[in-house]
């Protein structure tokens, strides 16, 4: 349903440099499928997120949708027309929302701009979908502030999917929230989900909430797609380098387990993602690395529908 | 670092082209006639008046004439002192001007920070309400209001005390500059004095001077390397304007005090249109603010540790 | 500015001499008797020290102290002996002895070349002096200062250092008293030649042949005249030094410096006057021979070229209220001809032996006059345009003039005020309708304001123009019997009278304090005021 | 308080039936200008500034329909009035001139030095003296060259204190002196010393009078003080309760029209500025790349212009016409060289707003550039464009205040605060209201912007504080 071949972005860092944000990545996203998009900070995933859904330009590579090939630039009338296929839940609860307009405003805006202005027609969707977020349909007449964050998102979550779009990019909704928020959003975007048949780009840090939603898990670092494979089998079965450190270092949620479990820590830092070199992104930080890690490292399909890139796989 | 200062001064350079060329055009689109005066010329005379500061040329010519002497720091010879180079006047008056205005900004500093922090530590007993009633003062009250009055004052002060508490007015020595110095510093000490209140007050409620009092530091020591230091930051940000605002803003001190500095010559200038001597001094306090805009944000990075590692 | 000025200037010594100067010393007081010491001040710094050019009061005020010509004014208004101890007058020619003892202040001789070279230079149309037109009494003066011949043309010779022969262009009655005037003044040649540009710009970059030599010159602040010790005259001179250690124009901050005992005098105006006299100080008032009229504009198609109009305003217009109400401050005279009251006559004052006609302000009849006005200018007058300069004072006349017109006449005034060079720029362009004007005397003759309104004199702005008013001003120019000049000149009053061509609003006057120890003063009209040089102190 | 554990069964432990009740809205909902205005209000500074502002838009824009007297009307008679109530004046006859009294039978000039001239005698009042015209004669002195009339406001103590040199008169027989300059219902001192035609006696001869206060037939009818005045009547002068300016005009009036000028100048000035700051900036920070660089650019250069310098510059380059107020031309060089800070301004806000995640997910939804900056963008900079303009207020009326009094501002005959102070400086002791009125009237004015943009700050201020 949803293909991206080869796709890169780079930021123009000024004096010929350039950020490789998002480096020749490849994926593809079935029908009603959830893939979760994993990576430290800085990993490229939003900047991938944003570049499906149109909000930045791709400078190589083919995003196409149930085979039709999307923009390289989207307009306003492209996502005027993409509008009912493509959203987006955005990261952050409190900046997503406009703080001058009520909610009614801001959930009728979607209609209005997609060209609905039947004003009962308008009140009756908002109010259906206020309750259908879990929110009193007297709220519409108030304002963000007056919210917490977890009810702010169901706003987000609400202004996307009231035009039915058919693919969502779930842009870290949870990350900002309080813990015991993070559990009922999710459950509301998986019934939501079920129910409207979506399919999800889910991006996040929180190694287990994706496994937890997701059918397919897919591992950036430092705009590459490291490993990618059904979610279970990368949780289990990490082949990557980085996978595995990712994944050693999640913490057990059983308290006598967290304090036997030695972890082992990702040595330095992130590496600058500003014009790297042909070599594993990896390699400076990895505890196996090899000679072989300064060539550009092979894809190795591990199993069916799970593949990594390192030399040690090979 | 290196290369910030060379870019910012680059940009400065522009920046006073800019300031000279807008001059240049606008002080042409003046009407009237700087040659003209009480007694009428013969057309001879006139003729060579125009050629000696050429405005026989045509107006670019005279634009590149102008720009190509300003680079080579020279400003040509003013109209109504046919005899003095606008150089020599910029040298002899700025001085003035620049001790003035140095003496009001260290005086409006020094009591804007004093003031700021003890109505900050006295918050809303009777010291801090004394004193904000003497910024609203401070505020609200036109400049030239206050140099009417601060001579009068002294000429009475004079009499009072039947000696010379403080000359009234002429320039020559120190006590000379004090009472223009102090007038000329109220309104930007009181501006200060604001500015440091509020910024004292939001500091004195950060988590790090708590933690500084639960550490048992003493009174004074938090006082004076946690929260003035930490406090004194915004005020040194409006310190640039304001070094321009009293600079370029001081000639009714200097009319009111007969004071011989370069804003009463620029006003005089004006009101003759002696072309020279207004291009001179435009561009020259232009390129002086340009530098101090420059000098206070170098200064800026020194005191605060943040921004030199964005730099 | 380049770098290495920016630098030179951190570095004078005079700078951080300021910061260093903590206490406040003793400063000079307005008058010392013991070191003959007065102290004064300049409303601003004098413009121009070189003689061949300089055109305005406070130069020429220093110039005085500083330089001698020919002859001199004594303290009665008298013309006497200067530079030249004696002259012999035949026709057009006048020679002048120089005497022997006449030094510049280097010690060297005042020469009769000096003369020469310096009236030729104020001529020389290079040098582009603004007061050239001064010496066009001098044969062939106007020529060259048109170009139109050589320099060395010029009607004065020296026969040898201290023989003058000056050949006039026509006979001039008053053309001793120009040789009082600045232009007129000597200078040397080499120092002119050495300078260059820079002559008399600074303390050191003239020479002096006056009672007093210039010290010391920081721009803007102060200057320093001492005692000429090469002055011919010097036992008669009783100051050792003058310094003029404050300039400001601001009446307020001098009366303070008064008070504060800094300075020996200062002139006052209607709004300081009340502290001084509640400071008891004595107030004494001063002509100072300048009148302010308002000045029609004649063109042809201005309104104000209609008889009728002018007329209607000089009888709506009341020269006494405007002096008693508007203007109140003692001292000012109503103004009622452009012939001040000062001017000699034949025997007398001119204005004694030829009363100048008035018109009393009579509603009735300005109203007459502005309805012959409309019907010959065809209806309704639109507004009048009246230009006036942007200090206070020529505001608030404005103002006045403003309201009296549209209450008395119904005519619409709309003020152009206009800063100094753009009130001349409109003025020589004809761009008004009423402007106002002032004129101070050049010389101590009626012909200063004789030929103000002659077709041919370019600084009659309104360019009024009438061959019977050119013939008196030509039969007064050259004649040398003082009757047939006076008589030609009140013939000529009665013309500007007639024909309303300005409208006279003001002789003025200023009232001053002078330090009581001070005497010998002397306040004149013409050239050097107020003279101090042969000032006293009290003991 | 005691809880045996076993009397908790599993059931205890099960989730209740959620509630609708917790959802009552339980304080009406309040928009993001309703909540400022409610943290306004709290602020009793910033209410009473607003009241201020409110009397002074009053004082403006009603005030002259209730106060309707002329501000350009001058009355010669009533100069330089303080406030007070309304005076009444005798009614004397049109002004005719003194013809002086002389004594043909006594020489013109005498013979005697100064020092031996006697003192004039008889000294007194001619007429009953008033504000028209105070005449007085004396007997004239034996051998005198003439004599120096002064005048006092309180008697003199010796020669060096007789006042004001009125004038001379120039021969010693004629023996009588009129005096009309700026007379006041107040006591006088004249003096008169006797003079051999050039220097004065030693001695002075002093009369004390009060002018009683008098206007002409002519102006009373004039100005309609009366129907039918006569000479010798008693008529009640123009009333004016702030008194009059050096030229008689109603100082009430023209402070009301001062006020229009200056609050014109000081309103529309930062309006028109800051409306084409937001243009600029939000233009400029929305395109972004190398337009906002290069718009940005020319923004510092006109920041860095020497502000007062240019002022004057603008004002003389753009010259006032005869008639003029020159209002326009001050408002547009205050224009020209304001707009920067405002563009910046809003150019950050723009930036920062520009990242906000509601911007995106407007443009998911297919919203066009327009509709943003409408919709979004602009709405969200209101809040610190609002405070930027009330603070610019005060600079504006500041800067029109010192260009007026450097007598580079409005053009006679407008009035504007600053230049009525400029006048009014000058007399600041004789007449201090002059100076005062007009000087308050800025201070106040200031102060009121001053405390309302502090309140507004505050209240817009906490409501985003409020967000986060």
């Amino acid at each position: 349903m949803m293909a991206l071949t080869n796709v890169s972005k780079f930021f123009p860092m000024g004096r010929g440099k350039q950020l490789h944000a998002v480096d020749d990545v490849s994926l593809s996203i079935g029908k009603e499928q959830v893939v979760g998009l994993v990576g430290e900070s800085g990993s490229g995933k939003s900047t991938l997120g944003r570049m499906i859904v149109g909000l930045h330009s791709r400078d190589q590579g083919d995003i196409s949708y149930d085979g039709e090939l999307l923009p390289t630039r989207f307009r306003a009338q492209d996502h005027l027309r993409y509008a009912r296929r493509l959203q987006m839940i955005f990261q952050d609860p409190y900046a997503s929302l406009n703080p001058r307009m009520t909610i009614y405003d801001i959930l009728s805006e979607s209609l209005s701009l997609q060209g609905r202005t039947d004003a009962a027609a308008v009140t009756r969707a908002v109010t259906e979908w206020l309750k259908a977020v879990g929110l009193h349909p007297d709220h519409m007449t108030r304002y963000p502030h007056e919210f917490s964050g977890g009810q702010r998102q169901r706003i987000g979550i609400a202004r996307a999917l009231m035009i039915k779009p058919d693919f969502v990019v779930c842009d870290e909704p949870i990350s900002a929230l309080d813990v015991s928020v993070q559990a009922q959003i999710i459950n509301l975007l998986s019934e939501l989900k079920a129910s409207m048949g979506l399919t999800l780009l889910f991006i996040a840090h929180d190694l287990s909430m994706v496994r937890y939603i997701s059918d397919r898990m897919a591992v950036m670092y430092l705009g590459k797609i490291v490993e990618e494979g059904p979610a279970n089998e990368v949780f289990f079965n990490p082949q990557h380098p980085y996978t595995q450190l990712l994944i050693a270092s999640n913490p057990e949620p059983d308290p006598a387990a967290e304090r036997s479990r030695t972890v082992v820590p990702i040595r330095g830092e992130v590496s600058s993602p500003v014009n790297p070199g042909p070599g594993c992104r990896f390699a400076d930080r990895c505890p196996n690395v090899t000679t072989q890690c300064a060539l550009p490292p092979p894809e190795v399909i591990v199993s069916e529908g799970h593949r990594a890139s390192c030399h040690l796989l090979n | 670092m290196f290369r910030y200062i060379a870019k910012r001064l680059l940009a400065g350079v522009i920046t006073i082209w800019f300031i000279a060329t807008a001059t240049f055009f606008a002080m042409h689109a003046v009407p009237g006639d700087p040659l003209m005066n009480d007694r009428a010329v013969s057309d001879e005379v006139r003729r060579n008046l125009e050629a000696r500061y050429g405005l026989d040329k045509p107006l670019g010519e005279q634009y590149i004439i102008f720009i190509s002497n300003m680079l080579r720091g020279d400003f040509g010879i003013s109209f109504t002192q046919q005899n003095r180079r606008v150089n020599d006047i910029i040298r002899e008056h700025f001085p003035v001007s620049a001790i003035l205005g140095i003496l009001a900004i260290i005086i409006a500093a020094l009591g804007g920070i004093l003031w700021g922090a003890l109505t900050a530590l006295y918050r809303n007993r009777l010291p801090d309400i004394l004193i904000m009633l003497l910024v609203i003062l401070g505020i609200s009250v036109p400049g030239f209001v206050f140099a009417a009055t601060g001579q009068l004052a002294l000429v009475h002060v004079n009499a009072i005390f039947g000696v010379k508490v403080l000359p009234v007015a002429g320039w020559g020595t120190f006590s000379h500059m004090l009472m223009p110095a102090l007038v000329l510093g109220l309104g930007t000490m009181a501006l200060l004095t604001r500015l440091m209140r509020t910024s004292m007050i939001d500091v004195m409620g950060e988590d790090y001077i708590r933690t500084a009092h639960a550490k048992g530091l003493s009174k004074q020591r938090i006082f004076l390397r946690h929260q003035l230091r930490n406090a004194i930051l915004p005020v040194v940000t409006v310190l640039g304007p304001q070094i321009s605002a009293i600079t370029t803003g001081g000639f009714v001190v200097e009319y009111v005090f007969a004071i011989p500095g370069l804003g009463r010559y620029f006003v005089q200038a004006v009101q003759q249109l002696d072309y020279t001597v207004i291009m001179g001094t435009t561009v020259f306090y232009g390129a002086f603010l340009v530098l101090m805009v420059i000098l206070v944000d170098i200064l800026y990075g020194f005191i605060d540790p943040r921004v030199r590692v964005s730099a | 500015m380049s770098i290495r000025n920016v630098i030179s200037f951190l570095g004078q010594q005079r700078l951080w001499a300021f910061f260093c100067l903590i206490i406040p010393i003793v400063s000079q007081a307005a008058v010392n008797g013991e070191t003959r010491t007065i102290t004064i001040s300049l409303t601003e710094e004098p413009p121009q020290l070189n003689s061949m050019k300089a055109t305005d009061q406070v130069s020429i005020f220093v110039l005085g102290h500083l330089m001698e010509g020919l002859v001199r004014y004594d303290r009665r208004g008298r013309l006497v002996p200067g530079v030249a101890k004696s002259w012999d007058v035949q026709d057009l020619d006048y020679t002048f002895q120089l005497r022997d003892d006449a030094r510049w202040s280097d010690g060297k001789p005042v020469t009769a070349h000096d003369f020469v070279f310096s009236w030729r230079n104020a001529l020389d149309p290079g040098t582009a002096s603004e007061y050239a037109f001064i010496l066009y009494a001098v044969k062939n003066g106007e020529a060259i200062n048109k170009g139109e011949r050589p320099i060395t043309d010029l009607g004065i010779h020296a026969l040898d250092d201290h023989t003058l022969v000056v050949t006039l262009e026509r006979p001039t009655a008053y053309f001793l008293k120009l040789c009082a005037f600045a232009s007129y003044l000597p200078v040397q040649e080499d120092m002119v030649r050495a300078k260059g540009d820079r002559y008399a710009a600074d303390a050191g970059d003239f020479l002096m042949n006056g009672p007093f030599k210039l010290e010391d010159w920081v721009h803007g602040a102060s200057l320093r005249m001492i005692k000429n010790e090469h002055y011919w005259d010097r036992d008669n001179i009783f100051l050792n030094e003058i310094n003029a250690d404050y300039i400001t124009s601001d009446t307020r901050a001098r009366l303070n410096l008064f008070l504060d005992d800094k300075i020996a005098y200062t002139s006052l105006d209607g709004d300081t006057y009340k502290d001084a006299l509640a400071n008891q100080l004595r107030i004494r008032s001063f002509i100072t021979g300048s009148v302010f009229f308002l000045e029609y504009n004649h063109r042809d198609g201005r309104l104000t070229s209609n008889l009728n109009l002018r007329r209607a305003i000089q009888y709506a217009y009341d020269a006494d209220e405007m002096v008693n109400k508007v203007l109140a401050t003692p001292g000012n005279l109503p103004g009622i001809s452009v012939f001040p009251v000062w001017l000699d006559g034949v025997e007398g004052k001119f204005r004694d032996e030829y009363p100048a006609p008035k018109a009393e302000r009579n509603i009735v009849r300005a109203r007459e006059y502005l309805a012959r006005a409309k019907e010959e200018l065809g209806g309704d007058i639109p507004p009048l345009i009246l230009l006036v300069g942007d200090s206070p004072t020529a505001s608030k006349q404005a103002e006045y003039i403003q309201g009296e017109l549209l209450n008395n006449l119904g005519l619409d005034i709309r003020i152009d005020k206009q800063i100094f060079k753009q009130r001349l720029a409109k003025m020589t362009s004809g761009d008004f309708d009423i402007v106002g004007a002032g004129w101070g005397p050049d010389f101590d003759d009626i012909m200063t304001f004789g030929d103000l309104f002659a077709s041919w004199n370019l600084n009659n702005r309104g360019r009024y123009n009438n061959p019977d008013y050119d013939q008196h001003v030509r039969t007064a120019m050259n004649s040398v019997d003082t009757l047939t000049r006076m008589e030609a000149m009140a013939n000529a009053q009665q013309i500007l009278f007639d024909d309303a061509v300005v409208l006279p609003q003001y002789e003025q006057g200023v009232i001053y304090l002078l330090h009581p120890k001070l005497r010998g003063v002397v306040r004149r009209v013409t050239g050097v005021d107020p003279d101090f040089t042969r000032a006293r102190i009290l003991p | 308080m005691n809880y045996r554990a076993h009397d908790l069964k599993r059931e205890d432990f099960a989730p209740l039936e959620k509630s609708q009740l917790d959802e009552v809205v339980a304080r009406p909902s309040l928009s993001y200008w309703q909540d400022a205005w409610r943290r306004f209000k709290q602020n009793t500074r910033a209410i009473i500034s607003m009241y201020i502002l409110i009397a002074l838009a009053v004082f403006t824009l009603g005030g002259p329909l209730l106060w309707t007297v002329d501000a350009s009307k001058q009355n010669l008679n009533q100069t330089s009035q303080p406030p007070g109530l309304a005076k009444h004046a005798l009614v004397v006859s049109a002004f005719e001139r003194w013809v002086l009294p002389t004594d043909p039978s006594r020489p013109e000039y005498g013979d005697l030095p100064p020092e031996e001239l006697a003192n004039p005698e008889g000294l007194r009042a001619a007429e009953a003296p008033n504000t028209q015209s105070v005449r007085i004669t004396w007997r004239p002195v034996a051998e005198a060259g003439g004599y120096n009339i002064y005048r006092h406001t309180r008697p003199p103590t010796s020669l060096q204190d007789l006042g004001l040199p009125l004038g001379s008169i120039e021969t010693g027989n004629v023996h009588g002196y009129e005096d009309r300059l700026n007379l006041k219902q107040e006591d006088y001192f004249y003096s008169v010393v006797t003079t051999d035609g050039f220097d004065e006696a030693e001695t002075y001869a002093t009369l004390q009078l009060r002018p009683q206060l008098a206007i002409t037939r002519e102006h009373a009818l004039e100005q309609g003080l009366s129907e039918d005045p006569r000479a010798g009547d008693t008529v009640t002068l123009a009333f004016y309760p702030l008194g009059t300016d050096y030229l008689g005009r109603d100082m009430l009036a023209r402070l009301m029209e001062g006020a229009r000028v200056s609050l014109f100048i000081g309103v529309i000035a930062p309006l028109a500025f800051v409306i084409f700051g937001v243009a600029y900036g939000g233009f400029s920070g929305y395109i972004g790349g190398t337009i906002d660089n290069i718009l940005m650019r020319l923004a510092d250069f006109v920041v860095a212009l020497p502000f007062l310098l240019f002022m004057i510059l603008f004002k003389i380059a753009f010259g006032i016409g005869p008639g003029e107020s020159g209002v326009i031309p001050m408002l547009v060089a205050l224009v020209l060289l304001s707009w920067p800070a405002t563009a910046r301004l809003v150019r950050g806000q723009v930036l920062q707003i520009r990242e906000q995640g509601y911007i995106d997910a407007a443009r998911l939804m297919g919203a066009s550039n327009h509709y943003l900056i409408a919709r979004h963008i602009l709405p969200n900079t209101m809040g610190v464009v609002l405070v930027t303009f009330t603070f610019a207020v005060p600079m504006a009326i500041f800067a029109e205040a010192f260009l007026s009094f450097i007598g580079m501002g409005v053009a006679p005959p407008t009035p504007s605060w600053g230049s009525m102070c400029n006048e009014g400086v000058k007399t600041m002791l004789s007449h201090p209201h002059e100076l005062i009125l007009p000087a308050a009237l800025i201070s106040i004015t200031v102060l009121a912007f001053n405390l309302f943009g502090d309140g507004l700050t505050e209240a817009l201020d906490a409501r985003m504080r409020g967000r986060e």
